[in-house]
């Protein structure tokens, strides 16, 4: 005997739907909100549209961490300080993405990176993107590293609104 | 026999329609700060951790995924529990009972501010193919369900109006309150109609604000500088999610959830043995049909206690005295822990201006809110 | 601490897309469970319920929606939530609710239904991320394995045709399982080679490393000692739980090392009284939505040094006649990913397994013991069970 | 705080943004029976537990009393009685309605549940809870909640 027997299930395929085979309905749920970015991520994005990363300091573990938050998670008290960091970091580990948010292929593969930030503490960082490190698999492969520098390019300040997206990607830099 | 398990820290921060000037995690922290300054005991003495939490009323998917780092509960057990607040007091209530842990933490928040069109988001929890097509604004539940109930008890509107009036009069001794005010029956009788016969003053408007609670097995509560709250029995319940198949004038799942509870708390005439309780109370219809669904008022009987001050602050059994969610304002699957946390404050004699006297067992109970049929009761005493 | 049973397990087929709404998919696997425990719901005196995202089926508080389903009406009745995780923390759920002495039965129901989201159910994923600071880059599920599993392979130094070996094994174990999801499996003589030939989704993440998009429900009936000695003969005991999860800014962390598994595991062991797990558990069930997982979680469990897991994999420990059988199933991998419910399906192929009943999966070496386990959220949560007979 | 509060209204941030995905939903078996026959024809399916004596509405393919299998069916006319009814102002953005909607639920006899739907053609003075009601159908159907119209006093 091999368990489970007699399992129940209709599988569709995707032309039932199309050609109406199965009945279905439609619905566009209006999901929109409208965050309160608080304390640590207000200051954050203050600090982005200057051209500065910020990060939050715990005097007590000594560490300064990136994304900014009002408390230590690990000694769980208040952070004591902002620091400016620097916008320069390594990477930590790459990908290289065909696909975008919601599976549309990509003709330009993008690179998402975790970079550990300059001034931060060690192996603390946060995800972004690398730009100008080539268009095609091989190039990337061949010019992106694990442990190399890069350095944020930023927009322009005048185009700057306090986001993540004031920085447009990190790229190369030279040891 | 079991070791009973008691709440010994509570914490919140205040409720209100907006806190634009922290994120969730801030609010939340803030409350968590509060719980164990007021247990006695630090992060690490905590062995499990519950939140409350749906990832619509987040604009999160996998919300549980921020849960731990403003609690101290990072590389800790954590879950999440999509029910109502006193339901996550049960998961908690459970994980102790089981000998596994001997402190765990129960955490739930609302920023119900930051959700613009909240309709929609109920609207997202109808069936998606017997109902929601119609594209009704969810609050026609409350209009239907209110007509049932009044017209198969007997009850009446201006009994409801009264909740209100109650409700947010009591709202003006608790400094947490976000709805405070002095309104009459007739006030609320002629606000506008939503869904007949609710009308505008019936509905609890929003609130935002967390509130986070400590619970102990006995023999670790008995070492803390805090005066431990024990649960007597505590009760959840799920009646057919189905709106068309539901009975429309009562509410199954808190007379179940109370007798699950009751049994467990061996109360056997909750009339006599609740001293005090803090029922849902959404809508302003709902506060009389979980009365008499718990026990309370016999059937038909809530409305007219009511007008005679029965439920009153002052009267045999006050109900709501906090304000309810008519006064302090709607917290979501949070209005539950709220209801607790008043609760542990009255036994405690902590309760201020609003403190009632000789108090010693009391109860809470919690509904999830259009369209569920879902809910908890829970029986807290001081002794 | 009361001691407790599982009576019976059930699932449904696991598709790409289902007629049946979750409700009925619930029905379907959770009725499985029941008659194979010889209950019926009237015996139930409680319900569990997991199930990942609302935005996969598409119902603001699916849990209250799928309850009916789950046989919860008029029953005390939870749904938890932690993610990917859910799925193996079901059976915990589950398990604190009779161990807490207060029920004697409860039904566990796991469900999924991901085809109803548009465009793409991948979409979904997208705002797990954090809104302020993830989010704007438009982040997709995948780039989190990716960048996880790079990490994994440059500290290890771990060829890709190892990790491509994962899926070969899974895919073809998958084959004997009967709810796999039609197509799966290319062939029953697919190879290292045709998965790393299959296209680059997000470098170093090929098509075939990845489980695919699953509609399927699982289910469990757990029971006290007293109800269990009563109903059969060959109890299948829960001897530990564990779950732990990890702070949200996983980019203060190093992946390479899924820690909150390893404190998961220690937590369970620790209450089977295991101390030593490579000889005391036989046979295993890791995570493994994409293939590196299945690697990267048999290190946490404890079951292979760091990075030694893809040595022992290159050996065939892992295969079904290897020392530790692992997926025999066929798991996400080659049977399907309905998130909560591919979880429960794991601990139902260890409770099959124990029984011996697994047919042509059944692992060769005799097994008394066994783990399943899942991971979930932002690389930050491990749930862990272990059964035993 | 250390690292300090915000108090100033100027510094407050706030990000907007959704969850960016929509959904198709299969009708499930047993409601692609249900709404496949009321559109062909114009009857109501309802599923019936024997064991239970139970004939359920919104149908299902369980019974969720005692969570057999329902294989037996029954065809019922669309007309019942309203047993419960709100007139609603409010749309879902929390717009007020110009014309109130009359909403209704409608039971059938023997039938355990009922169906949730507008009441058309009617005079609000008229909504009654017992009034008996029945379905006005769409002349082209294409299965779904949307081929019933609303329901109304009944005719007969």
């Amino acid at each position: 005997m091999m368990k489970p027997q007699n399992a129940r299930g209709v599988p569709l395929k995707d032309e039932d739907l199309k050609v109406g085979k199965v009945l279905t309905t439609e619905w566009r749920v209006k999901a929109d909100y409208a965050w309160d970015c608080g304390i640590a991520i207000g200051r954050y994005f203050d600090g982005l549209k200057e051209g500065k990363i910020l990060a939050t300091r715990c005097r007590r573990c000594r560490r300064t961490v990136v994304p900014p938050r009002i408390f230590c998670e690990w000694c769980f008290k208040p952070m004591d300080e902002w620091v400016e960091v620097r916008d320069t970091g390594r990477v930590n580990t790459f990908s290289v993405s065909y696909f975008s948010w919601d599976m549309t292929p990509l003709e330009k593969p993008e690179v998402p990176a975790v970079i550990e930030i300059d001034g931060c503490s060690p192996g603390v960082g946060f995800m972004h993107l690398l730009g100008e490190v080539g268009d095609n698999l091989d190039e990337i492969l061949r010019r992106v590293k694990v442990g190399m520098k890069v350095r944020a390019v930023w927009k322009p300040a005048d185009q700057r609104t306090g986001a993540i997206t004031d920085i447009l990607y990190f790229k190369p830099e030279e040891e | 026999m079991r070791e009973r398990v008691a709440i010994v820290g509570v914490g919140c921060t205040s409720f209100r329609p907006l806190s634009p000037e922290v994120s969730f995690r801030e609010m939340v922290f803030e409350a968590a700060c509060r719980a164990y300054a007021d247990a006695g005991l630090e992060p690490d003495r905590v062995g499990t951790f519950v939140a409350v939490s749906e990832d619509y009323l987040e604009g999160t998917s996998i919300f549980d995924e921020y849960v731990p780092d403003q609690l101290g509960a990072v590389l800790k057990p954590v879950q999440t529990i999509c029910q109502d607040g006193i339901t996550a007091i049960a998961s908690a209530y459970l994980q102790l009972a089981t000998g596994l842990f001997e402190v765990a933490l129960v955490e739930g928040h609302a920023k119900a501010s930051n959700v613009l069109y909240p309709a929609h988001i109920e609207a997202f929890a109808m069936d998606p193919v017997f109902v929601r097509p119609l594209g009704l604004n969810p609050r026609f539940v409350a209009g239907l369900e209110m007509r049932s109930f009044l017209a198969q008890t007997g009850n009446t509107e201006e009994q409801a109006a009264l909740v209100v009036a109650k409700n947010k009069a009591n709202a003006l001794k608790n400094p947490l309150a976000a709805y405070p005010a002095l309104v009459t029956a007739e006030d609320v009788l002629a606000s506008h109609p939503v869904a007949t016969p609710v009308k505008e003053l019936d509905i609890a408007p929003f609130a935002d604000g967390a509130v986070v609670l400590i619970l102990a097995r006995e023999s670790v509560a008995r070492t803390l500088k805090s005066q431990p709250v024990y649960i007597r029995g505590i009760g959840w319940m799920q009646d057919t999610p189905n709106l068309d198949q539901r009975d429309w004038s009562q509410a199954a799942y808190a007379e179940l959830a109370g007798r699950m509870a009751y049994r467990q708390a061996g109360i056997r005439d909750p009339k006599e043995e609740i001293c005090f309780a803090e029922v849902d109370d959404t809508f302003s219809y709902k506060e009389l049909q979980h009365i008499e669904a718990l026990g309370l008022a016999r059937c038909g009987e809530a409305g007219v206690l009511l007008s005679e001050g029965y439920f009153l602050p002052d009267g045999p059994l006050p109900v709501n005295v906090s304000g309810g969610s008519l006064g302090n304002g709607y917290l979501y699957d949070a209005s539950g822990l709220r209801s607790v946390l008043e609760v542990v404050l009255q036994l405690r004699g902590q309760a201020g201006e609003r403190q009632l006297p000789d108090v010693r067992v009391g109860l809470a109970q919690s509904w999830r809110g259009i369209p569920t049929a879902s809910g908890g009761v829970i029986i807290l005493s001081n002794e | 601490m009361e001691r407790v049973a599982v009576l019976g397990a059930g699932m449904t087929r696991f598709m790409r897309r289902a007629q049946e709404t979750g409700k009925e998919l619930a029905w379907e696997a959770a009725r499985m469970a029941l008659d194979e425990a010889g209950l019926t719901l009237k015996d139930i005196e409680c319900v569990a319920l997991v199930s990942a995202p609302d935005a996969f089926d598409g119902v603001h508080m699916k849990g209250e929606y799928l309850a009916d389903g789950a046989g919860a009406t008029r029953k005390p009745f939870m749904r938890s939530f932690v993610g990917g995780g859910s799925g193996v923390f079901a059976i915990i759920h589950g398990w604190y609710h009779v161990a807490s002495g207060h029920f004697d039965t409860c039904l566990v129901v796991a469900e999924e239904k991901m085809s109803s989201t548009m465009p793409h159910p991948q979409a979904a994923f997208n705002t797990i991320y954090d809104q302020f600071t993830e989010r704007p880059l438009g982040v997709n599920l995948l780039w989190i394995f990716a960048l996880e599993m790079n990490r994994y392979m440059q500290v290890h130094k771990i060829p890709l045709e190892t990790i491509a070996q994962v899926s070969v094994k899974n895919k073809l174990n998958g084959l004997d399982h009967p709810c796999h999801q039609e197509g799966i499996t290319p062939g029953p003589d697919l190879t290292v080679k045709d998965v790393l030939d299959s296209e680059i989704m997000v470098w170093p993440v090929h098509r075939l490393m990845v489980s695919p998009v699953t509609d399927g429900a699982a289910a469990l009936v757990l029971a006290s000692e007293r109800v269990a000695k009563r109903m059969t003969d060959k109890p299948v005991w829960i001897e530990g739980v564990g779950w732990h999860l990890d702070s949200s800014y996983w980019t203060n962390r190093d992946l390479y090392y899924p820690k909150y598994v390893e404190y998961a595991a220690r937590m369970a062991y620790r209450m089977a009284g295991i101390t030593d797990p490579r000889k005391e558990i036989h046979v295993v069930e890791p995570y493994d939505p994409f293939a590196y997982k299945e690697l990267h979680h048999l290190e946490g469990l404890l079951l292979a040094d760091k990075g030694e897991a893809p040595r022992l994999l290159e050996k065939g420990v892992f295969n079904r006649d290897g020392d530790l059988p692992s997926c025999p199933s066929g798991g996400l991998l080659g049977v399907g990913n309905p998130i909560a419910a591919a979880g429960t399906m794991k601990v139902a192929e260890i409770f099959w397994q124990l029984r011996g009943e697994a047919g042509a999966r059944q692992v060769a070496r005799p097994v008394k013991r066994g783990l399943a386990q899942a991971w979930g959220d932002l690389m930050q949560v491990g749930t862990v069970v272990v059964l035993g007979r | 705080m250390l690292v300090g509060k915000i108090d100033r209204v100027g510094r407050i941030r706030t990000l907007h943004g959704d969850m960016g995905v929509w959904h198709k939903y299969t009708f499930g078996l047993a409601g692609e029976r249900f709404f496949r026959t009321l559109a062909e024809k114009r009857v109501l399916l309802a599923p019936r537990c024997e064991t239970c004596r139970k004939t359920y509405l919104p149908p299902k393919i369980y019974c969720p009393t005692c969570f057999a299998e329902l294989t037996v069916w029954v065809e019922l006319p669309p007309r019942g009685y309203v047993e419960t009814y709100t007139f609603l102002y409010e749309d879902l953005e929390e717009n007020r309605l110009t014309e109130p909607v009359a909403v209704a639920f409608v039971t059938f006899p023997g039938v355990e549940g009922g169906i949730i739907h507008r009441l058309g053609e009617v005079r609000p003075e008229e909504v009654c809870s017992g009034l008996e009601v029945e379905a006005v159908l769409a002349a082209e159907r294409s299965g779904g909640l949307q081929d019933i119209l609303y329901f109304r006093p009944s005719r007969e």
